[in-house]
């Protein structure tokens, strides 16, 4: 084992006269060189800056939201408005931002590096992706703007068509375009790891950053063209008054149901397995050491995107599916948890013996595999038949499913965005100031939705505007909660761009981590390489790593 | 037809054994011809997959509604004429003869015989969707097009108007969704015929005439399914 | 360290295209199959086979389609990956109409 | 600020089997999550970067570990599923001896029909110790009727029936929420039920009604002058209705159906959907003339008469009689 000090080792710091070398960022400038840029790195700016936008938009209508149930009665908006409110906060935060936030912007960014490749397989086509979005967004917007959508984010039939006179039609729409721009992200990922990776990369010397993204892109590819049928059969129902899913027409609202979460499960996992993609980079990172059964963790990706598409009728359980049906998706829910299981406790094994750093990442980690579990677990309670009869569609519902999205996806992508900040803008951010808001982050957080569990179980029930007196002081908990938990999040906005321009200079592996993204200059130039790397070291192999880099820089 | 050489004048990648090198369409981040050929092959077949499940979708709610309102859609599929739906699917395979030629006469840079064949390819898809055009028109002379509340033909039997008008739906989004693959592809074969004549294709680089060919085979299967499902219930 | 091509140079398949060109005749012998096949479905119609006549008929068109993704889109000459992905669309669609109809299909049925 | 209850009342013989698998399942996860915090947080501590400490050393748990936490939480995820499952089928095999009480929601109410006639709104009476099926279906969208306290709750569909049951084992009133959200007022979509000693069930029963649901639906029955083809000697247009609830009865095309509530309404509101064997379809359509209410009183009508035990033939072997006027039905012309 080398006895070199990590902390600033490898140490490639580039020599002075490569100091200013061209990086992507100062290649070219003017207005038209970002916008028609095909460069990944910089469509991946781009879906920061749009991703970051719809995050605080959806975040306002969240804060309403827990303004307005301060009360039991309700005395801030009407009861029209509120629905409007938790509909475009669904909509927003799940079409605009979870979905392609990890992959549009890490996967965009990090992916090709990281495969030692020039760029995605079709850069046009990624450019086409990021426009896909704005178009998409722009429905967003101009629903937002003009009136709102009171339906749920989820457009159940028949409300959504025959009884609600919002601007349906515009967020179906909206929400259609958005899932091509998705789609083409998943294709451009897909087709670059199968064929553009460095020479001496098999397979399992990928990092589990890739095999998650390649699980997600999966997903993507194959569930995402159910949404865009639902919501073509939605569109012409709701245009043309027929009865595709309108029982006194004829129809069948719960096929509705069927064909919206045959996608939407799928897009559960859409969300977690990038985060989960994060979470194994830094994991092994700030461990400075190989990920507990790398395998496994591999291949859980892929049982999860395999397995997800088979459990989702177990949001229907008290919807009006036959007794047997509801079954045979019980006991499906319970196997694709063991995937999610493995993860949790090959993440947990990696730390054994290990080098443990506490760098903003690695807090983020922490929260992220306490977050997660509970979380996860939860979910087995809604798997089980017995008790999601009663829990159904409760406050119970709603904390589960933002433990796995705010405490699992939100929190990975906070760790990712830090983890890469340095190499994204070769600057590195101020380290206390982002332990805060980690810190704020976590305690925000669980004071926001824990006491969401108990009143959930005790029957609040969801999308409620005006409650039952009884909930009250849970409620003003998680109010106190959400504050926090704001604060935690504009932190962030603040000293990130505050680091741009006095961030401490950071080298190209400020992190003495393994991976070919931190064996090139940070910010990196615009064929992401000088010369195509050649991989020769085991995945998170450090001493071997250690070993090349030294090579590399002698040379 | 003389075997026209890629008349762009680009000779062969200096190097022999770095085959395609500096070739003309080869796109900057991509090693060689193969490792471009092999990657835009794999994607379109990702699209395809994703188009599979788009249509699939429409194909598992159709069969939902089969189930449900049987002698509905019995009655719906009269109402269609089955020697037009036979003839247009003639015609449609034809044209997926033709396509998958134009992509044999790519391969062999074969220019005049492989603009001819996506020319009658674009006539056969086009006579297609023209036949589609006029059985919509008498679909909706006769008022069965959806949401229609008149409803005429069939009068003493009001349950079965809004099974057949359900069936209808299905038809119009299917075979609309259908028409519109169509257009769609004719418009890339357009492009395409553009491309062909001007020779860009040839035993090296006939990639982007075989994605068009994928897609046009796709939008043949689609239909493959459609007819025996909408005009032989 | 020269960053020559290595030896282990997994995955990336040859230089030139994949050279394979089917013959002329087989493009017209799968015209002419799915034709017959055509046929044979308007034909299968006409008969009454009560409820066997969906199953029949979407197996006619499964064979079209085989033959066609086959032939005429040239998978049978493709790489493994090209299997892969047809194989797995057509796996997942299968999913879904075999998980549909599981609840469709038992909605009638009384508790034990 | 009341005081706040932190685990809900049980209140029905279902409620304890919920808890019960519910604290399992916080016990189970529970451990399991607090056991992987202690060993992040004991890892991350002892194993903390330090100086003399740059590198992870290389040494591996062993592998073994990667089998049990495969194996062990299947097994204990397939333990789960098994009870949830129990617990499930408990809920949905409803008593015989359950008291019949229709409900119907409409956007924002609750309207509850007992079979001896009470009409309530929000409000639901039900005496302690009895099991209660509530047969449910929904004028406009998707409503769900859920009694926290007795841990059920159901989709209330429109234009099909769906059953719920409990049994109520503590006196008192408490919550009636609607789950799925149906529009503006869908928080104001809420009632309450008042669980009741029998004396006072029947007590409150005695009070003010206009004859039973099934004495109501008489009236209805002959209103819309059913009883000219519905005839109970087998001669009329219809098929016989006493005693045919709940029998399996062939129809037009071979096929045979059970006849239930949906059944009942089906043939009501779309006569022709599925035609009983032997008749003609000359049912005229009610669709839109009856409303949710009436239609319950007449289903309650017909399954409260009696099963005819004069010397009649039985009512499926009935020669129908010609029909005087020739429909103009479209025979299908396909064989």
């Amino acid at each position: 084992m080398t006895s070199t000090t990590i902390d600033d080792a490898p140490h490639i710091e580039p020599s002075p006269s490569t100091q200013e070398r061209r990086n992507y960022l100062n290649d070219e400038y003017g207005v038209l060189s970002w916008l028609l840029t095909k460069d990944h790195k910089r469509i991946a700016i781009l879906y920061l800056f749009s991703v970051t936008i719809f995050f605080f938009v959806g975040g306002i209508f969240a804060f309403l939201m827990r303004l307005e149930l301060l009360t039991p009665e309700g005395d801030m908006f009407t009861s029209d408005t509120y629905n409007k409110l938790f509909t475009l906060h669904g909509v927003v935060m799940i079409f605009f931002f979870l979905i392609p936030a990890i992959p549009a912007v890490m996967g965009n960014f990090i992916l090709p590096i990281m495969l030692g490749a020039k760029d995605l397989a079709f850069p046009k086509i990624n450019l086409a992706s990021w426009y896909i979005y704005i178009i998409g967004g722009t429905f967003g917007i101009i629903v937002i703007i003009t009136g709102g959508v009171d339906t749920g984010w989820t457009f159940y039939t028949p409300y959504s068509t025959q009884f609600s006179n919002t601007k349906v039609f515009a967020t179906t729409l909206g929400a259609f375009i958005t899932g091509f721009s998705s789609i083409l992200t998943g294709l451009n990922f897909l087709v670059t790891i199968h064929r553009m990776r460095a020479p001496g990369l098999t397979w399992f010397r990928l990092p589990l950053f890739v095999w998650s993204m390649y699980a997600t892109s999966v997903v993507i590819m194959l569930a995402t063209p159910v949404l865009a049928i639902t919501l073509v059969m939605l569109m012409v129902e709701r245009v043309l008054h027929v009865g595709i899913f309108d029982p006194a027409l004829g129809g069948d609202p719960v096929l509705y149901q069927h064909m919206f979460w045959f996608y939407s499960h799928p897009a559960v996992y859409i969300m977690i397995l990038p985060g989960m993609a994060i979470i194994s980079e830094c994991v092994a990172a700030f461990t400075r050491k190989k990920v507990f059964g790398y395998k496994f963790v591999a291949f859980s990706s892929l049982a999860i995107a395999f397995l997800g598409f088979l459990v989702w009728a177990h949001h229907l359980f008290v919807a009006g599916i036959s007794v047997y049906a509801a079954l045979v998706f019980s006991f499906l829910t319970m196997l694709v948890a063991v995937p999610s299981a493995i993860k949790v406790f090959n993440w947990t094994a990696t730390m054994y013996k290990a080098s443990v750093s506490w760098n903003t990442p690695m807090l983020y980690v922490l929260g992220f595999i306490g977050l997660f579990t509970i979380g996860g677990v939860t979910g087995l309670f809604l798997g089980a038949l017995g008790v999601d009869v009663h829990v159904h569609d409760s406050y119970f519902v709603v904390a589960h499913f933002h433990y796995i999205m705010v405490g699992g996806t939100i929190m990975a992508y906070m760790a990712g965005l830090h983890y890469w900040w340095p190499k994204i803008t070769g600057r590195m951010y101020p380290e206390w100031w982002a332990r805060l808001s980690a810190l704020l982050v976590f305690v925000g957080f669980n004071l926001t939705f824990f006491p969401q569990f108990l009143v959930g179980y005790v029957g609040m029930p969801r999308r409620y505007h005006a409650y039952a007196p009884e909930f009250q002081v849970l409620n003003v908990l998680s109010t106190a909660g959400a504050t926090v938990l704001a604060m935690g999040y504009l932190l962030p906005m603040v000293y990130f761009a505050w680091s741009l321009k006095f961030g401490r200079k950071a080298g190209s592996n400020p992190w003495g981590a393994v991976g070919l993204e931190w064996a090139t200059t940070s910010p990196p130039p615009k064929e992401n390489f000088h010369e195509t790397p050649v991989v020769t070291w085991e995945a998170y192999d450090y001493p071997a790593f250690l070993k090349a880099m030294k090579e590399t820089q002698h040379v | 037809m003389s075997d026209v050489t890629l008349h762009h004048g680009a000779e062969h990648a200096a190097e022999p054994h770095k085959h395609g090198h500096h070739h003309p369409f080869l796109q900057h981040h991509f090693e060689d011809l193969g490792q471009q050929h092999e990657a835009s092959t794999l994607g379109m077949w990702f699209f395809v997959a994703q188009e599979i499940l788009f249509f699939g979708g429409a194909f598992c709610a159709y069969f939902v509604y089969r189930a449900m309102y049987h002698d509905a859609w019995k009655l719906g599929s009269h109402h269609q004429d089955w020697k037009i739906g036979a003839a247009n699917t003639i015609v449609l395979i034809g044209s997926s003869l033709t396509m998958a030629l134009a992509v044999w006469g790519a391969q062999g840079a074969r220019r005049k015989f492989t603009t001819l064949m996506l020319v009658l390819t674009l006539i056969l898809g086009g006579i297609f969707v023209g036949v589609k055009g006029y059985e919509y028109s008498v679909h909706i002379h006769h008022g069965l097009f959806p949401g229609a509340q008149t409803y005429t033909n069939v009068e003493s039997a009001p349950e079965l108007t809004r099974g057949v008008e359900l069936f209808m739906t299905f038809y119009f989004t299917m075979t609309g969704l259908h028409a519109l693959h169509m257009v769609i592809g004719a418009g890339l074969l357009l492009w395409f015929i553009k491309r062909t004549w001007r020779g860009d294709f040839g035993p090296e680089y006939y990639g982007p005439v075989e994605i068009m060919g994928l897609y046009w085979h796709f939008v043949d299967i689609v239909w493959i399914f459609l007819f025996p499902l909408l005009y032989l219930v | 360290m020269a960053t020559s091509h290595n030896p282990d140079h997994v995955d990336h398949i040859g230089h030139a295209p994949a050279h394979h060109r089917s013959s002329l005749l087989s493009y017209f012998a799968v015209f002419m199959t799915l034709m017959v096949l055509t046929v044979v479905t308007v034909w299968v119609s006409r008969i009454n086979l009560g409820d066997l006549n969906t199953p029949v008929a979407m197996a006619i068109a499964i064979v079209k389609a085989t033959v066609v993704i086959l032939w005429f889109m040239h998978v049978i000459h493709s790489p493994r990956m090209t299997w892969i992905v047809v194989i797995s669309s057509f796996l997942w669609l299968a999913v879904m109409f075999v998980l549909f109809f599981a609840d469709y299909m038992t909605r009638g049925w009384p508790l034990s | 600020m009341t005081d706040f209850p932190l685990f809900p009342e049980q209140a029905s013989s279902v409620a304890p089997l919920v808890d019960g698998l519910y604290l399992f399942l916080v016990v189970v996860t529970g451990a399991v999550s607090l056991l992987i915090w202690l060993v992040i947080f004991y890892f991350a501590i002892k194993y903390r970067r330090r100086p003399d400490n740059e590198l992870a050393q290389e040494q591996e748990p062993p592998a073994i570990l990667e089998m049990t936490w495969t194996v062990l939480p299947l097994l204990i995820f397939i333990g789960i599923f098994i009870a949830g499952s129990l617990v499930f089928f408990r809920m949905q095999a409803v008593p015989s001896n359950a008291l019949e009480v229709y409900a119907t929601g409409r956007q924002w109410m609750w309207k509850f029909q007992h079979p001896t006639g009470q009409r309530e709104i929000n409000e639901l009476h039900v005496p302690v110790g009895r099991a209660v099926k509530i047969t449910m279906a929904s004028e406009d969208v998707i409503h769900s009727l859920w009694f926290p306290v007795f841990r059920v709750k159901a989709d209330v569909l429109p234009n099909r029936y769906r059953t719920l049951w409990f049994e109520a084992t503590k006196t008192g009133r408490f919550h009636i929420f609607c789950a799925e959200y149906c529009g503006t007022s869908h928080s104001g979509m809420i009632g309450s039920v008042i669980v009741m000693e029998p004396t006072d069930y029947q007590r409150w029963l005695a009070g003010g009604t206009e004859g039973s649901l099934a004495s109501q639906g008489e009236k209805l029955f002959q209103k819309y002058a059913c009883d000219t083809c519905h005839l109970d000697n087998g001669t009329g247009r219809g098929p016989v209705l006493a005693g045919a609830y709940g029998k399996t009865r062939p129809i037009e095309g071979g096929a045979s159906v059970v006849i239930d509530d949906n059944y009942i309404r089906e043939s009501i509101l779309r006569p022709q959907a599925k035609i009983a064997a032997g008749f003609q379809p000359v049912m005229p359509t009610f669709q839109g003339q009856v409303s949710e209410e009436d239609l319950i009183r007449l289903m309650a009508y017909v399954k409260s008469l009696p099963a005819p035990q004069t010397a009649a033939a039985p009512p499926v072997e009935s020669t129908p009689i010609p029909t005087p006027t020739t429909t103009n039905v479209v025979t299908t012309t396909n064989p």
